[in-house]
């Protein structure tokens, strides 16, 4: 279907044209027209996407695959892939998710970015990213999957820096690019490692849908004793953990909050970050040939879940708690997917996509309201005030806690039954992680929309510095968003509110039309059909727990921030101790990874840049005798090279022809000696 | 055109005679004519682009000249895929780096005759096909190079220029040394390079064992591998703009060219024992170590040299595999280096031209102050650190995957600099263009109309080759896997596993 | 053909062109108010020998004056060098300003009977013959190279040049003598069959390899191979820039062509197919072979440190001596006609740096490095190529002559698989480039202090200087009438 | 060697003092400072050589060859010792001495 490629292709028009002359045409035609093109360009692939998957629904559900064959790319020795484009159910779902939740941020961002002078650059960017993510989205092999793989990293760097006179903000954004660089390396080894394994077998090939075929050849291949599979899949999680910001590459993910609120609104909780899921389930059958691998995932998945939640418990900056919330569900996800769940993975990938996109929102819109302030500290009472906002983000945040009939119940529910069958534990932790989700969200909503307004409240010393400069602002008026906000934020919420409907368990009396849909992409992938009967009592049981779990964490969060009963003996004791500062402090792992990795790269850097320049550099000039290696010896550190080394060849060259000047005294007697010497050394030579 | 390889080679030279006898006082005219002189050269590389046969492997365009009989020396020249390609880099970036040397005012008629001559000398090394004739060529760059340093470089260039003539020079003697034990390795003695590549197998081990080491020593020099590479910092940093680009952009690829189309096919036996270790593991440390070292640099140039010497460590690394993914890379590396450097020196040039210096943390914040220039810088890094959709990553992988199936360390090893690139290369662009507007080059002037002819040329060969490789690809892929068959077939295969 | 004196005398006519010019030129001196004519004259006369070397070189080949001295090709190559030799040293001393009314008569004269003692030295076949022409050399030499009488240099230079000369040619008598002991004759090809069966006797082994040595020291000297080589330096330093020249390439020449002409057929014996084998016990080649690379070692790194021009030109001509001994000791055609190449070669870069070193020296009176600071940046641009065109020509870069030349050496060498000689023979010619970039970068990098004096190019020495680049320049791209000719020129008599 | 005896005197003998004579004038080269003692000791040297050659060809069996060569030695021995003195009067004449250690205004 030659359309697929213009659902890749249109953003990134957007973006050649925003990119190069955009500037211009925000001088001529104005701030509406980069907009107009910018969002125009990710509505009009969204509704190729659609056509697309309406196409898709029309064929019969084994046959349902739509293919793009753009070109010939690389076909080198047993290499021959092409950059082609495949439509398939899952990739289907992610396009959707991909377009639609990216153009209603297109149109967010026109009334977000109202003051940025730059907007052209903005819509530039996101239409880039969009290219990117599409690419690696419906890319039809690992090669062209990898390059919307970097691709949405250049974007996610470019937009996290987009304001980058601040070099926090810069910083951040080469943070976030090397931690996924991290992750590429190790995603690039695994793919050689399979493309070689496979050609081993004589099946060279990177196209997905063959490797679906031929994996299964893999069983019993071992590389270094370990099974090839294993390694591959273990190689490409670290990848994915690098994008999907897991235990141990999640770090950069809080950082990128720095960039504007769309773009982690878009990025950093709807698409790029789900980009690891996707991949994972993208290569189901490979990953079902590692059990080992598979239950690394699950732990990581479940560890990175709880572990964010502890620290999203006790972050001030609204945008944070939303960052820590998106790894720890992105956590969930990636339990789903340990358990072999794939299907109930990208399920919560979806419905998370709309109330994680639309919480951001909602804090984009307050942010932008009370003027960049991001400290929850300084907000309240904004229900009155903003009330679309807060309907939406209420909503959001019920479903994203996960009280039924909204999204988040169904999607989390039956990521908790799956791990429940799984291994018991593993529910359990994921309980508590949904009883700490539903608290710190409200804790959040109640601290942000109720109580009083305390713009421009002095804080503690945790504060973040901006208390000075926007202490003047709370005099302004804080109101509601501009339309342009606003109508995402409901179509969002309205998202949130009913995406969960498409995956009704059969339980629940609803036909699961979700993982039905997907089920043509993951029979192949040994995935554990239709609950066995005894089950549904388990089922029911476990819905209930949780439901039970999630409203318990919302009455806490209730009592503390709004009734402020329990403020006052208990917290305060906790808010003293270390666990308190461990989690505030996020545990210190960032200090932990300067302190070790990047310290130590430096420092060898640095130690090997001396080497060069002193020794290897020293040598040589002290081989060609330049007086500047003396020199440098004089100044060298290293007295052993020194006088070992350079020393000794200066010598050789320098030190010689001065003695034989030497040698040359002019006086004529002595010119005559080493005549004579000189025949008598031959004579000598000679008899000997 | 039966004469089409003299006219490629010589047409420049004849500028350079053009440009001398031109009056002193009128400067323009004088970087008109050597633009002009340049530009026959690229319309030859544009017919040779289309008209070269991209299914055989064999010469093509040969011209045979008997030119001293008494020394059996023939004036040979011929191209295959590999030369191919290197010539149509040689022939794209001579007119840019003129237009870049547009700037220059001391001795205006001295440095594009210079310029020109080098020009000459470089297509004539990538054409040549008689050892001796290659040989000729090979030192004939050196003048014109030393000069071009040394007397419209920087503040240190006398001693760049005399330490880059030096090393270079060590090289070619022993170089010297292996042509003419080659030649009278033959009977009848030659330097016909097609004859020594066929009486390959008639090569005692011994000899071939010495002959390939003094050769590589010749090449590694030019490339530069490691130890051999401590002249090419200070050879860029001192060096005028557009020199740095011809140094990087082809220079060093005669270094790994020399490697291909010498030690290679006619050495293949040596080839097969030293690979590993001379070209595989040393190209890998290349690689790792350029990466660490340019991160400690405190200027662009030598930041980006550096850089260089960890890319040229892929070409290495790739040839080593012998495999149709590895060397396909690695001469694919070859060219993409030379545009994507190219970019960079280029880049670099820009804001030495209006800051005078190159100092990292002498600057930030640029991005606001030229947007233009800071979109191309943007671009040309990330095509550096091998991002997709530029031409580098495509060469990178092929390389990376090569070696994974020649040795899993190595690629693994390799591999592992992509993160370190990506460090350095982000740290420069945010300490330089990033950050809030360091007031004291708040006024600077964004790139001109002659900057941005330069670059844009580049940009779209980095983004097209990123996109479809294959338009160079195809030119030496034959060509390389014969070559890959004729080193692979030159021992056993039972002797090759052991040299994993 | 074996002529005796009489006959001999048809085909002795350049000699005695030569004899008669250099006696003419006296007497115009003496008896003519034509001093400022007189190098001219002395020009015209050379050129006139040049002349009849070419009409006689058609003559049937032979020994003559009873084989004292032999008419062959190799004799003829040397001649016309030092034809060619005398010529531009004439040349640049009626343009040089040191001479300026320095007695041109006896100048002039001297020089040229020097050259008929060259002549000699490159033809003659017998042992008096050789020491004549050695001596006759020599003498001459100790009075040009002293001939600027007021300037102190000059006197000391000739008075050790002359000490030197001495007890090395006494030395060389000495060994003389011994041969003549031994073999009881003169004559090269007598000797050269008698030593094989002296050599034979067990006892001999010594004396002979005495005898060798000691008739070295005389050779060696004028060549100035090491560890015979201290005077040269000094020498040339005192002498008049033209002199040094003459020095530098015309004795050294004569004294490599009496080297070949003596070792190979008195000491060696061929063996066909164009190689030659040493005679027995007498290890020759391998001493020879170590002097050569100790000499283009020593050469090279001396020069290294110095500043004057003239005497770097000094230390760089010993390390040349170095290189051609390559050809020398691989006794083969291949190394032979490489050294008659090289030769050619050496007399166009080195009389090209010479004159445009005497072309400084006219107007800025200086012989060092600093004489040549900023040279191309104060008028003088085409001096500097050229001068560029010789440095890198000597130092045996492409595409200019030496190169060529080296190119040849080398392959004699590397033919021959002696590759330790190869190898240093490398690294001294990497050496070699450090010092001639020294004069190049002053030229070129170095910019004029207030003060450097404008560098004008006069139109004798300019024609000089354009005609050695030409030829430096020529012969590097095509070379093929050269090697031909020295091809040609690698039959000798006298075996 | 080369047949001596006690009775008769042989080649041996004359090999034997011009031995001798050539180290003498070695060693007054070596030795002398002053430039016309240096000259002599050169005359030694070379007149050593001449009597090799007249001895070797009175004892040897072919004709006058040596004899001949020693008529020329001593010849340009003595044009070399005229040129020497010329130059060495020159240099007193500037310097009011001929003291080699003292010419060493060219060296290095």
């Amino acid at each position: 279907m030659q359309a697929l490629r213009w659902i890749v292709l249109l953003p990134l028009i957007g973006a050649a044209i925003n990119l190069t002359l955009g500037s211009r045409i925000q001088r001529s035609v104005g701030r509406a027209g980069v907009a107009v093109l910018g969002s125009g360009m990710a509505l009009a692939s969204f509704a190729i996407a659609v056509t697309g998957f309406l196409k898709l629904r029309a064929l019969e559900p084994e046959s349902r695959l739509l293919l793009d064959n753009v070109l010939p790319w690389l076909h080198v020795g047993s290499l021959n892939v092409s950059l082609a484009f495949q439509l398939d159910p899952l990739s289907a779902v992610m396009v959707l998710v991909v377009t639609g939740i990216g153009s209603l941020i297109h149109i967010y961002s026109f009334g977000y970015m109202d003051e940025d002078p730059a907007l052209w650059r903005f819509f530039g960017l996101l239409n880039l990213f969009l290219f990117a993510m599409l690419t690696l989205v419906l890319g039809d092999n690992i090669l062209v999957m990898f390059v919307g793989w970097e691709g949405v990293g250049l974007c996610s760097w470019a937009l996290i820096g987009f304001w980058y006179k601040d070099h926090a903000n810069t910083a951040a954004a080469n943070k976030a690019f090397l931690f996924n660089r991290i992750g590429d390396f190790a995603f690039l080894c695994g793919t050689m490692l399979l493309f070689w394994s496979l050609a081993g077998l004589g099946h060279a090939t990177l196209v997905f849908r063959e490797l679906d075929t031929v994996v299964g050849l893999l069983e019993g291949q071992a590389l270094w004793g370990v099974p090839v599979a294993t390694l591959a899949t273990l190689l490409l999680f670290i990848g994915a953990t690098g994008k999907s910001a897991q235990i141990p590459l999640y770090v950069w993910l809080p950082d990128a909050m720095a960039g504007p609120t769309p773009v982690s609104a878009l990025i950093h909780a709807a698409t790029m970050v789900t980009a690891g899921v996707y991949m994972v389930s993208r290569l189901h059958c490979l990953f079902s040939l590692a059990p080992f691998t598979l239950n690394v995932i699950a732990v990581v998945g479940t560890t990175t879940a709880i572990f964010a939640a502890t620290i999203a418990v006790t972050q001030h900056d609204i945008k944070k708690v939303l960052a820590y919330s998106t790894v720890s569900q992105l956590g969930y996800m990636f339990v789903a997917l340990g358990c072999g769940a794939y299907a109930a993975g990208v399920f919560h990938l979806v419905t998370h996509a709309f109330f994680k996109a639309c919480l951001f929102l909602g804090a984009g819109s307050v942010i932008h309201a009370s003027h960049h302030e991001q400290d929850m500290r300084r907000m309240g009472g904004l229900r009155t005030k903003m009330p679309l906002t807060f309907w939406t983000f209420l909503v959001s945040t019920m479903a994203i806690a996960g009280l039924p009939p909204l999204a988040g119940f169904f999607s989390k529910d039956e990521i908790l039954l799956k791990a429940y069958q799984h291994d018991p534990l593993l529910w359990g932790v994921g309980l508590v992680t949904a009883g700490l989700t539903a608290f710190y969200m409200f804790r959040q909503v109640f601290l942000v929309f109720f109580g009083e307004s305390r713009a421009g409240a002095s804080l503690d010393p945790h504060a973040s510095a901006h208390a000075a400069d926007h202490h003047g602002h709370h005099v302004h008026e804080v109101h509601e968003s501009s339309a342009a906000m606003t109508l995402p934020l409901v179509l969002l919420a309205c998202g949130a509110l009913t995406a969960g409907w498409l995956g009704i368990p059969s339980a629940l009396g609803g036909n699961n039309l979700f993982t039905e849909w997907l089920s043509p992409v993951f029979a192949s992938g040994g995935e554990h059909h239709g609950v066995e009967h005894e089950g549904l009592e388990l089922e029911y049981a476990l819905m209930v727990v949780s439901v039970l779990v999630a409203l318990a964490g919302i009455t806490l969060a209730y009592l503390v921030y709004l009734r402020k009963s329990l403020n006052a003996d208990t917290f305060s004791r906790i808010a003293r101790g270390v666990p308190y500062r461990l989690s505030f402090n996020k545990y210190y792992v960032d200090e932990f990874y300067y302190g070790t990795v990047l310290a130590g790269t430096l420092a060898l850097s640095r130690a090997l840049g001396w080497f060069d320049k002193v020794i290897i550099d020293g040598v040589v000039n002290g081989a060609a005798a330049s007086v500047r290696a003396v020199s440098i010896l004089g100044g060298g550190i290293d007295k052993v090279v020194v006088d070992g080394l350079v020393n000794f060849t200066a010598r050789a060259f320098n030190g010689v022809g001065g003695a034989l000047r030497l040698a040359q005294t002019g006086n004529i007697n002595a010119y005559v000696y080493v005549l004579l010497i000189g025949v008598t050394a031959v004579l000598l030579a000679g008899a000997w | 055109m039966e004469h089409f390889l003299t006219l490629m080679t010589f047409l420049p030279l004849l500028g350079a005679l053009v440009v001398l006898v031109l009056p002193r006082g009128n400067a323009n005219l004088v970087r008109w004519t050597a633009l002009v002189s340049t530009l026959p050269g690229l319309l030859l590389g544009v017919w040779l682009f289309q008209h070269f046969d991209r299914s055989v492997a064999t010469m093509q365009l040969v011209e045979r000249h008997a030119w001293i009989p008494a020394f059996n020396v023939q004036y040979l020249m011929g191209v295959d895929g590999l030369s191919v390609s290197m010539l149509l880099l040689t022939v794209l970036l001579s007119p840019l780096c003129i237009l870049a040397s547009w700037g220059i005012e001391k001795g205006v008629k001295g440095y594009f005759a210079l310029f020109l001559l080098l020009e000459t000398g470089m297509i004539g090394v990538f054409s040549a096909l008689d050892f001796f004739l290659f040989f000729i060529f090979w030192e004939l760059m050196l003048l014109p190079m030393y000069f071009l340093i040394g007397i419209w470089g920087g503040p240190r260039r006398e001693y760049a220029a005399i330490k880059f003539f030096l090393y270079t020079l060590i090289g070619s003697v022993l170089m010297l040394i292996a042509m003419l034990a080659l030649y009278f390795a033959n009977t009848p003695h030659t330097f016909d390079m097609m004859v020594l590549m066929e009486k390959a197998p008639t090569y005692s081990h011994g000899f071939q064992a010495w002959a390939w080491i003094a050769l590589f020593i010749g090449f590694a020099i030019k490339i530069p591998a490691f130890p051999f590479h401590t002249w090419l910092p200070d050879a860029h940093v001192e060096a005028p703009t557009a020199i740095s680009v011809i140094l990087a952009g082809v220079l060093l690829k005669m270094g790994t060219y020399g490697i291909l189309r010498v030690c290679f096919p006619v050495f293949p036996l040596a080839t097969q024992e030293y690979a590993f270790w001379a070209l595989g593991v040393l190209g890998c440390w290349n690689i790792v170590y350029g990466a660490l070292c340019a991160m400690a640099q405190k200027d662009m140039k030598s930041l980006v040299a550096y850089s260089s010497i960890s890319h040229m460590g892929y070409v290495m690394l790739g040839m080593a595999t012998l495999t149709p993914e590895g060397m396909n890379g690695a001469v694919l590396q070859m060219f993409n280096h030379g545009t994507v450097t190219a970019m960079l020196f280029l880049l670099v040039g820009v804001i030495y031209d209006r800051a005078h210096h190159r100092n990292i943390d002498g600057f930030g914040g640029l991005a606001s102050v030229m947007p233009i220039y800071t979109g191309f810088v943007t671009i040309a890094f990330f095509a550096a650190l091998g991002l997709p959709g530029f031409s580098a990553f495509i060469s990178e992988v092929l390389v990376l995957l090569g070696t994974w199936q020649y040795s899993k360390p190595l690629a693994i090893i390799a591999a592992s600099a992509v993160v370190l690139t990506a460090g350095y290369m982000l740290w420069m662009l945010q300490r330089v263009w990033l950050g809030p507007v360091n007031e004291k080059y708040a006024g600077l002037p964004d790139m001109n109309w002659r900057e941005i002819v330069t670059l844009v040329p580049l940009t779209v060969i980095v983004i097209v080759l990123g996109v479809y490789p294959h338009a160079v690809l195809d030119l030496f892929g034959p060509t390389l896997v014969a070559l890959g068959d004729t080193v692979s077939s030159a021992v056993p295969a039972a002797a090759q596993a052991v040299l994993r | 053909m074996d002529l005796g004196n009489a006959a001999s005398l048809a085909y002795h006519v350049p000699e005695l062109v030569l004899a008669g010019g250099s006696i003419v030129v006296l007497l115009l001196d003496v008896f003519t108010g034509m001093k400022a004519r007189l190098g001219e004259v002395a020009l015209l006369i050379v050129a006139f020998a040049i002349f009849t070397i070419g009409y006689g070189a058609s003559a049937q080949q032979g020994y003559l004056f009873n084989r004292m001295v032999a008419l062959d090709s190799f004799a003829l190559f040397f001649k016309f060098l030092f034809g060619f030799t005398t010529l531009a040293t004439i040349w640049m001393s009626t343009g040089s300003r040191e001479l300026d009314g320095e007695h041109p008569g006896e100048y002039y004269s001297i020089l040229l009977a020097g050259t008929l003692g060259m002549f000699y030295m490159a033809s003659a076949t017998n042992l008096l013959m050789a020491y004549l022409a050695l001596e006759f050399v020599s003498l001459t030499s100790y009075i040009l190279s002293g001939f600027l009488r007021h300037r102190e240099r000059g006197a000391e230079a000739s008075l050790k040049y002359l000490i030197y000369g001495g007890v090395a040619s006494g030395a060389m008598l000495y060994g003389f003598s011994l041969l003549y002991a031994l073999t009881g004759t003169l004559d090269y090809a007598e000797l050269g069959h008698k030593l094989a069966a002296v050599a034979a006797v067990p006892g001999n082994g010594a004396i002979l390899f005495i005898a060798v040595t000691l008739t070295l020291v005389g050779i060696g000297y004028k060549i100035a191979m090491v560890p015979f080589h201290q005077w040269s330096p000094d020498v040339y330093e005192g002498s008049p820039l033209p002199i040094t020249a003459y020095l530098a390439v015309g004795s050294k020449a004569a004294g490599l062509a009496l080297l070949i002409r003596f070792f190979y057929p008195a000491l060696s014996s061929a063996v066909g197919d164009g190689t030659w084998t040493a005679l027995h016990g007498v290890a020759w080649p391998t001493l020879m072979s170590v002097v050569a690379m100790v000499t283009m070692t020593v050469g090279n790194l001396t020069a290294l440190r110095q500043q004057n021009v003239k005497r770097l030109l000094a230390y760089s001509s010993i390390a040349h001596a170095g290189y051609m001994l390559m050809g020398f000791v691989v006794l083969t055609d291949g190394g032979l006609r490489a050294i008659l190449f090289y030769s050619v070669v050496y007399y166009l870069m080195n009389l090209g740096a010479f004159a445009v070193l005497l072309l400084v020296v006219n107007q800025t009176g200086r012989e060092d490095i600093e004489a040549f600071r900023g040279l191309a940046w104060r008028g003088g641009a085409p001096v500097a190529i050229a001068m560029l065109i010789f440095l890198f020509s000597l130092a045996g870069l492409p595409p200019f002559a030496g190169f060529i030349g080296k190119a040849y050496l080398f392959a004699a060498v590397i033919e021959q698989k002696m590759w330790l000689l190869a190898l240093v023979a490398a690294l001294n010619s990497v050496v070699g480039l450090a010092y001639y970039v020294r004069i190049a970068r002053a030229m070129f990098l170095d910019q004029p202090v207030a003060g450097d004096p404008e560098i004008a190019v006069d139109t004798s020495n300019g024609v000089l200087i354009g005609m050695l680049v030409a030829g430096t320049l020529v012969f590097g791209l095509w070379w093929t009438p050269v090697i031909n000719f020295a091809d040609r020129s690698v039959v000798f008599f006298g075996n | 060697m080369l047949g001596m005896s006690m009775t008769t005197v042989g080649l041996a003998h004359y090999l034997f003092v011009s031995l001798v004579l050539l180290c003498l004038g070695l060693f007054c080269v070596l030795t002398r400072r002053n430039a016309i003692g240096v000259l002599m000791g050169i005359e030694l040297i070379l007149n050593s050589a001449g009597i090799n050659f007249v001895a070797a060809s009175r004892f040897g069996s072919s004709g006058f060859d040596g004899q001949v060569f020693a008529v020329f030695i001593i010849m340009l021995a003595a044009a070399e010792s005229a040129i020497g003195l010329a130059v060495v009067l020159g240099i007193y004449r500037r310097m009011r001495a001929i003291d080699t250690s003292r010419l060493t205004t060219l060296q290095g």
